[in-house]
């Protein structure tokens, strides 16, 4: 195999964006390096002063030949490009399913680092701990300006924006320690912006999350915040105001008072919170008060994790 | 012949502030999405009567008509292009 | 035709002075520095953006230099990261806005387009003035900006990080881009005008020469696109300097609104970039083979098609920007379309050869350095069309190599290409053919030897914008500032030996590459008004005749020196 | 807007000859006016990108921009719309009267334009003193309700932004068709009736940015 300098191969996708960079690279290099040959041979035959018989008339010559040269040039460059097309998006799809059994992890990008938490409330800045064979969900957002979480080992990339979610997702199948970067231009320091990423045995990783174990798990954090924001004060079980039952929520639709319906996902419940005019449940006042500016994107992601876990427990509130 | 153009003008003026008023006189009704609607088609109704007759599109040259219908082409790859990004983002 | 003697004003030189022994042209008439700076000829003029462009991409190439030395070293030891910053981000604005995009339009076209339709001169000769000092006024007040303070954003301008958090000029450099927006919306719709309404009796659409329609087709895309560019950069500056939130999401804006806004001008203007210099290679290389371009019309449509296609495929430098996945699969899809029009075009030049009588002067190898380099680049480019591929390419060195052999490759080869070809036009002298050609093959091997191991660097992973670098990747970065110093070196030849033949070159003939196409019938340098008599034609472009090459070039040319 | 006077002035110099560059006066007249032309397609695209992203600042807070839609003067806006469209007949009211070649009347006409467009002018600052009053001014003094707060201050950034545009534009029409008032009252150009069709296209466009503002920005929500 051509080597062209690939980093590792450490997920499951890389070797599938592998296969098709090498296809790609054989396609275009075969292309360019038979035009190059025609041009050289054409160069040196047809230099001035060569001896070599040339047509009588070189318009009429043109003209006779271009009919079916240049048909065949549209369109086997045409048909090499649909199915460079195609398969690059079937694997491009690939990235918007994460299988159901991967675990979620949630990172805040910030000039210029890293902040990644487990669901078990293990905090990791500039490092991301993550088992081998294991499909992780990533969960980004940004608390200022665009990043990017890049990994080359995993031939993976995604923009990290604030204001909303982004999500990318993979398995690990090497061992080792990988280039985490931010590639997308965030400021001073951002060739500084970046880390590790470090690929364990799940025994090894479940030895790891122990020994970083945190007082509390997010959902455990974010329930703390639900009582501390005075969110259970509405949302709660003996409340008098009128407001959703938020048990069995996640990922269930809603309806909205405009007639419309959406999945309540992670992005619908950041916007709940930040938002609550925007999308309002159908049958219920807007009355909820806005908290922009009063919780880091932390705490969104704590209560996100714990409005999930009511979404298991299918226990209501307290 | 002159008479009859600036009837024609004259006329076209009319229909502008007759639209002028419906625009304004149906956005006081609640019509819910239809009131974006007819403001909407009003607005390009009457776009359309001034560059019609006031800015004569069809008695100009021919590539003038070329030039407009390529400016209204660009703007619409902009709108159809980028308009359902931001509407399928979510899917 | 019959009022043309008795119609012109001003300061034209009656018809018969043309042929005596120092014959009046638009270089002599007169000396005086205002009869340059109040100049409404588009030959003066094309020389005023020349010299101008020529200043700001030395200094452009003088960030990069600096760019190039500080990344010899993996931890960045020759500047802070804040200058870093500040240098790529100037060497970005310099050279898309202040060298590319009126690189060829505003110094050949304007030069040419007039000569080659057989016009006196563009339809709006003041409104050519006023382009010319919109875009130095602007670029003067950007570079001074960007030398007292500096501007980290990169030329993208990306918000929010440049409406909220950037602590520098970006106001000032906003504005001055702006500005210089004006001069290449003005430039464009001149050069649309001229070439619909002031052809030459005989002169129809297909007997355009290639230079005129690219230079036609780009003076389209300056117009509809460039307009979009302006408002983004005053919606920037909306929320940078009165909080209105339009693209921070903290504001309740939406930072993809920005790109999509931004990459609807910014895509298009790789075509203002490259498709003049498609038409320049298209007339280098017919003249240098002596032969017929290879299918004409099919490369006309080619230049419409990639024009037309070339607003379409903004979206493909979003894939990985949190744009609908949906949206990414229709960019992508686009992109793929828009390299076939390019890839005929390579394929003709190439075809165009076979027949010929190839003869390798300067501004041939220019050319083919051109049509070399463009391939690489456009191949590259489909990785980077390519969807899962440009998840980990793009934001890459990748993307750096694969610009930079389209523009600096391929734009500036054919602009220098261009310059050599019509030299003799231009100043009336001929140069250092010998000279031309080493700076050529110096130019493509330091080329070559600068930006190849970019594409190494970005499949290896190394993001781009990056001052320092894990240690890895420093072999191929040594690699890339030494060619770079080839580079530089390449770029300086030609102010030599031009600058020397302005002086002391040999005069120039009306043609002295045996060439077709009205401007090489007229005298070197072509009187004020471009032709003594109004040319008629009757003959399809690139009518070179079997008979015409008995005379060989080489020789005629050896006579003149 | 200096195409649109340069544009004009190329077809000014050649009242009596044709400009040095051209053959003839119908292929500069030509020349001219696609020119015009051209320049508003950019214009088109210019606005374009403008309206553009209202859309999308509409589409993200529709119950602000209904609610700070309601505070804007409709009186006003409706009536400057109005003295709007009559302006525009006024300026084809005096292209018709050149191509008549009835320059006195062409002149008073082109005036009429010109004080209708002054009296827009007047019309819209006071719009903005009163809405100055209203705490409606981004950045000097904005107070809203605050539940639509975030989104109104949006609304009437692109309030300003726009309508600022819009009156940049109609400040340059309005110099350039006293301009070409006076030429017509002073001397008998033998072209004059092209060039008040170009100044006119400059005019109607203005005038066709401003039929789209106005739903826009006074008719999101009246109910």
């Amino acid at each position: 195999m051509i080597a062209l300098g690939l980093p590792p191969e450490a997920s499951t996708i890389a070797p599938r964006v592998d296969l098709l960079l090498y296809a790609v690279t054989i396609v275009t290099g075969g292309v360019t390096i038979a035009i190059f040959v025609t041009m050289i041979v054409f160069g040196i035959r047809y230099r001035a002063g060569s001896k070599v018989k040339r047509a009588e008339n070189v318009p009429e010559a043109q003209a006779r030949a271009r009919r079916r040269v240049e048909t065949a040039w549209t369109l086997i460059p045409f048909a090499l490009f649909l199915a460079s097309f195609a398969w690059a998006a079937r694997l491009y799809m690939v990235r918007a399913d994460a299988p159901a059994n991967s675990i979620e992890l949630f990172v805040v990008a910030k000039q210029w680092m890293w902040k990644l938490q487990h669901p078990g409330g293990q905090r990791e800045i500039d490092e991301m701990h993550v088992p081998r064979g294991q499909p992780i969900k990533l969960v980004m957002t940004s608390q200022d300006v665009i990043h990017s979480f890049f990994v080359p080992a995993f031939r993976l990339k995604q923009d990290v924006l604030p204001g909303r979610y982004t999500e990318m997702w993979f398995t690990a199948t090497q061992t080792g320690r990988f280039h985490l970067f931010c590639a997308e231009y965030c400021g001073t320091d951002h060739a500084h912006m970046g880390g590790d990423v470090i690929v364990m045995e799940p025994a090894e990783f479940q030895r790891w999350l122990n020994a970083h174990a945190a007082a509390q798990s997010m959902a455990a954090r974010g329930e703390d915040l639900f009582r501390h924001l005075g969110c259970s004060g509405c949302h709660g079980e003996n409340a008098s105001v009128h407001a959703p039952n938020l048990a069995g929520v996640y990922g269930r639709p809603v309806p909205l008072s405009d007639g419309t319906t959406v999945v309540a996902d992670e992005r619908y419940i950041r916007d709940s919170i930040l938002l609550p005019r925007k999308e309002v449940a159908a049958g219920y006042a807007p009355i909820m008060p806005s908290f922009t500016g009063q919780i880091g994107e932390d705490d969104i992601l704590d209560l996100i994790a714990y409005i999930k876990s009511l979404a298991s427990t299918k226990e209501r509130p307290k | 012949m002159t008479h009859s153009r600036v009837r024609n003008y004259v006329m076209t003026w009319i229909a502008l502030l007759v639209l002028l008023a419906i625009t304004c006189g149906t956005s006081f009704i609640p019509l819910g999405r239809y009131n974006l609607a007819i403001n909407m088609a009003i607005a390009i109704a009457k776009a359309l009567l001034v560059i019609v007759v006031f800015m004569r599109l069809f008695k100009s040259a021919p590539m003038v008509l070329v030039v407009a219908v390529i400016a209204a082409l660009d703007l619409a790859i902009l709108v159809c292009l980028a308009l359902p990004d931001f509407v399928v983002r979510g899917w | 035709m019959s009022i043309l003697t008795t119609g012109l004003a001003g300061d034209v030189p009656p018809a018969h002075s043309v042929r005596v022994e120092t014959p009046s042209n638009y270089l002599n008439a007169k000396f005086t520095i205002g009869s340059w700076l109040a100049t409404h000829d588009h030959k003066r003029i094309a020389i005023l953006f020349a010299v101008s462009i020529t200043a700001f991409f030395f200094i452009g190439g003088a960030a990069a230099t600096m760019i190039r030395l500080d990344l010899a070293t993996p931890a960045g030891d020759f500047v802070k990261a804040e200058t870093y910053n500040k240098l790529f981000t100037m060497h970005g604005v310099i050279m898309v806005w202040f060298f590319l995009i009126p690189s060829i339009p505003a110094t050949l076209g304007n030069f040419l387009v007039p000569l080659m339709i057989g016009a006196r001169d563009l339809a709006f000769p003041r409104l050519n003035l006023t382009s010319w000092y919109l875009y130095v006024g602007g670029s003067i007040f950007t570079i001074v900006a960007m030398i007292a303070g500096g501007v980290d954003t990169g030329w993208t301008f990306y918000a929010p990080f440049s409406t909220m958090f950037s602590n520098t000029h970006v106001i000032y450099v906003l504005a001055g881009v702006f500005v210089v927006g004006f001069s290449s919306i003005l430039t464009g719709l001149n050069i649309i005008v001229t070439v619909h309404t002031m052809r030459a009796p005989g002169m129809t659409w297909f007997r355009l020469p290639l230079f005129v329609w690219a230079q036609y087709a780009t003076a389209a895309i300056l117009v509809l696109a460039t307009p979009v560019l302006a408002m983004t950069l005053v919606l920037v500056t909306v929320e940078r300097l009165f909080g209105i939130g339009i693209f921070n999401p903290a504001l309740g804006g939406d930072p993809l609104l920005f790109q999509h806004l931004f990459w609807f001008y910014s895509h298009p203007a790789v075509y203002i970039m490259v498709l003049p210099a498609m038409g320049v290679v298209s007339e280098l290389i017919a003249a240098s083979a002596h032969n017929p371009v290879f299918g004409y019309k099919t490369m006309a449509f080619a230049i419409i098609a990639i024009a037309v296609l070339g607003f379409l495929v903004w979206g493909h430098h979003m894939f990985v920007s949190g744009q609908s996945m949906y949206a990414g699969v229709v960019f992508s899809f686009m992109s793929f379309l828009v390299a076939i029009p390019s890839a005929v075009k390579v394929f003709n030049w190439t075809a165009t050869l076979w027949h010929g009588r190839i003869t390798y002067t300067a501004p041939m190898l220019y050319a083919l350095g051109f049509v070399g380099l463009f391939t690489i680049g456009g191949m590259t480019g489909l990785f980077l069309a390519s969807l899962a591929l440009d998840v980990h390419l793009t934001d890459t060195y990748f993307v750096v190599a694969h610009f930079h052999y389209i523009m600096v490759g391929g734009t500036v080869s054919a602009y220098l290409g261009g310059i050599h070809f019509w030299w003799p036009k231009i100043t009336g002298r001929m140069y250092s053919d010998r000279w031309a050609r080493f700076a050529a093959i110096l130019l493509f091997v330091g080329f070559n030897f600068t930006f190849f191991p970019q594409y190494l660097l970005g499949i290896a992973g190394m993001p781009r914008r990056y001052h320092a670098y894990p240690p890895e990747f420093q072999t191929l970065n040594v690699l890339s500032s030494a060619g770079a110093l080839i580079l530089a070196l390449g770029y300086l030849l030609p102010l030599l030996y031009l600058g020397w033949s302005l002086f002391r070159g040999a005069r120039a003939p009306a043609n002295p590459w045996d060439a077709t196409g009205l401007e090489w019938q007229t005298p070197s340098p072509p009187p004020v008004h471009n032709f003594a008599t109004p040319p008629v034609v009757t003959e399809p472009p690139y009518a070179y005749r079997m008979a015409a090459l008995t005379r060989d070039v080489v020789d005629a040319r050896e006579g003149t020196r | 807007m200096t195409s649109a006077n340069a544009t004009i002035g190329a077809v000014h110099e050649a009242t009596l000859r044709v400009a040095a560059q051209f053959e003839e006066a119908p292929q500069q007249v030509h020349a001219a006016k696609l020119g015009m032309w051209i320049f508003l397609a950019t214009e088109v695209m210019f606005f374009g990108a403008l309206f553009f992203a209202y859309a999308i600042a509409r589409v993200q807070f529709p119950e602000a921009f209904a609610a700070a839609s309601k505070h804007t003067n409709i009186l006003l806006g409706t009536t400057n719309t109005a003295v709007l469209l009559t302006s525009s007949l006024f300026m084809v009211l005096a292209m018709r009267a050149a191509e008549l070649g009835v320059r006195r009347a062409t002149a008073i006409l082109l005036v009429i334009t010109a004080l209708l467009g002054l009296a827009f002018t007047g019309i819209k600052l006071t719009e903005y003193v009163l809405d100055y009053r209203d705490h409606l001014v981004p950045v000097l003094d904005f107070s809203f309700d605050p539940r639509y707060a975030k989104g109104a201050l949006v609304f009437f950034g692109f309030y300003f932004v726009t309508t600022g545009l819009h009156l940049v534009h109609l400040s340059i029409g309005n110099g350039l068709v006293l301009t070409f008032a006076r030429r017509a009252w002073l001397g008998k150009p033998n072209t004059l009736a092209d060039q008040v069709e170009i100044v006119g296209l400059y005019w109607h466009f203005v005038d066709i940015v401003w039929i789209f503002l106005y739903p826009c920005l006074y008719l999101v929500s009246r109910t």
